[in-house]
């Protein structure tokens, strides 16, 4: 194998693992490869090991070889920083379970947890605990049934993120069901 | 005989070319749109296409773009139109309106050009399949997404009740022989014709998967004629299904 | 910044990028790494893209502007053998009809329906569906008309998908007015 064919093997093997999401079994990168002979191949991974490990401090990812196969993860002394990154609260920042629980409240408030784990279909209390810290809904009353639970409903600050003067400016499902499920107009030529 | 490289060539009275040429003309002012008489130019070039054995979907759908962009202009100047501005002429305003499709063409090959480079690059798979678990910033979600998002709630709670479908009536296999013989008859099916005419919802659902599975065993080839957003079907190889 | 510190630098910064599953922002990461100066976050950059590029033929991967943020993508020119590993396909590409109405609406922002299907001389609720669906298009809001017609707007997804860093990037009406003039090419097709 010459220097160029050992260079190009090792980035093909490097973007293999980087676009897997899961460890990939060595015996399939050989077959890709069109390598046979095990010693060859380990000479790549010897490579990319060097590499990472000795040669790129740089590098912030190395090679793991595990029980299922090979895969890219980040160097373990990066940990305590990646940890910092990765739990940095992003305030104006909702996930899709929250914004899913937003808009149940705001078409059906005022709406109780069962009601709207119920229309999810999980259950909810994560989604609204983090929508009633951002202020964006609110406690507004009981529900006159066994347990009294609470009545969760839209607060000021959800207009004003929404750019709404009041609730009734929220599209309406008519609308929409206009938009997605209207059948499409005869076209021009048939 | 023409081989697989000749365009197509209109030949009407006044005008004797390559099709891209006429518009090309009538861009260019040339040629007045009212003098083109695009019946006979669409009549000529579906029997010339009958005269060939296969069907070529790029070139095919090339000549039905123009072709559409012709009609679009003379139907534009032939309808009385309300709205235009009164001192802009008849003529100009379809300058104008061919100058802009141009453009959107020029825009439409560029975004082509972008996505085809972007498609090169992988990224990690994670990043499709954990779709929700995307954060999103609150400035980038309008009322209308979070409508939209109760209004996907909803339907996915409706659909729950209308899960079971049962096809004892009709079959994969029949679907496809009726299938096959529309085509030997025609030489292509139109899919949102072909579906709209089914009887039920359950032989729409069987007619479907047939057609998914004869894309699927390349026994089909499904072209989407740009303009239309409608989309036929062609048997896959040339001569293949000939009467 | 000392060799040592930048190298750390950039250790992080591809560990970073490497766990991240969407574009991050560079804001984000100049906090994380407590830089103010934004040169000196482009240095670390640079020597980035550098390797990567440059000088690590070995490499399968790259330093990735787009959509207001940084990510790491695999090299072009390995698309062809990635395709052969993975045989699922990265995302399907747009339909001629689907770029037609995206290009109006990224010229035209905030557009109506109507607007589009005007433009495009054909109605044009199929694609603009679709393009919802995939994200590239958003609702921003209703036009003051009456009707009260939605109006769309390109998104993030929009930016990434087509490798923008935002939307001054794609070319203004007039730059392609004159590149249109230059190339007067015979057909409005080819």
């Amino acid at each position: 194998m010459s220097p160029e064919q050992l260079q190009r093997q090792v980035a093909l093997v490097e973007a293999v693992l980087f676009v897997s999401k899961e460890p990939v079994e060595p015996g399939r990168i050989m077959e890709f490869l069109e390598i046979q002979d095990i010693a060859e191949f380990e000479k790549i991974l010897e490579a990319m090991e060097k590499d990472y490990l000795l040669e790129r401090p740089e590098r912030g990812l190395q090679l793991k070889r595990s029980g299922g196969g090979l895969q890219l993860v980040t160097k373990p002394d990066l940990h305590d920083e990646l940890k910092r990154f990765f739990t940095v609260k992003q305030s104006a920042k909702l996930t899709l379970a929250s914004l899913e629980t937003l808009s149940i409240i705001a078409y059906r408030q005022p709406a109780t947890l069962a009601e709207i784990s119920d229309m999810r279909g999980v259950n909810s209390t994560g989604p609204v605990k983090n929508l009633l810290q951002k202020k964006l809904i609110r406690i507004t009353g009981r529900k006159k049934v066994p347990g009294l639970p609470a009545l969760y409903a839209t607060t000021q600050e959800f207009l004003v993120y929404f750019g709404l003067n009041d609730l009734s400016e929220l599209p309406s499902l008519e609308e929409l069901t206009e938009l997605f499920e209207e059948k499409e107009q005869p076209s021009l030529f048939k | 005989m023409q081989t697989e490289f000749d365009g197509y060539q209109v030949q009407t009275e006044f005008f004797a070319g390559p099709l891209d040429l006429l518009l090309h003309l009538i861009r260019k002012n040339k040629l007045k749109i009212m003098e083109v008489r695009l019946s006979q130019i669409t009549a000529e070039y579906l029997a010339y296409l009958e005269n060939r054995r296969g069907i070529n979907p790029s070139r095919e759908s090339e000549f039905l773009m123009t072709a559409a962009t012709l009609i679009y202009i003379k139907s534009r100047s032939l309808l009385p139109k309300p709205e235009i501005p009164s001192e802009e002429s008849e003529e100009k305003q379809l300058m104008h309106t061919l100058i802009e499709y141009e453009k959107i063409q020029k825009i439409s090959r560029m975004l082509q050009e972008m996505e085809y480079t972007e498609l090169l690059l992988w990224r990690r798979l994670e990043m499709n399949e954990n779709f929700s678990n995307r954060e999103y910033a609150l400035k980038e979600v309008s009322a209308f997404q979070l409508a939209e998002i109760f209004f996907d709630i909803i339907k996915k709670k409706e659909s729950e009740q209308f899960l079971t479908i049962s096809s004892k009536n009709y079959s994969i296999a029949e679907k496809k022989e009726e299938i096959l013989s529309l085509l030997a008859g025609r030489g292509f099916i139109d899919f949102s014709e072909y579906l709209s005419r089914l009887d039920s919802i359950e032989e729409i659902l069987v007619s479907f998967f047939t057609l998914l599975e004869m894309i699927k065993c390349h026994l089909l080839i499904a072209v989407q004629e740009q303009l239309f957003g409608t989309i036929s079907l062609y048997p896959n190889q040339a001569g293949q299904l000939d009467n």
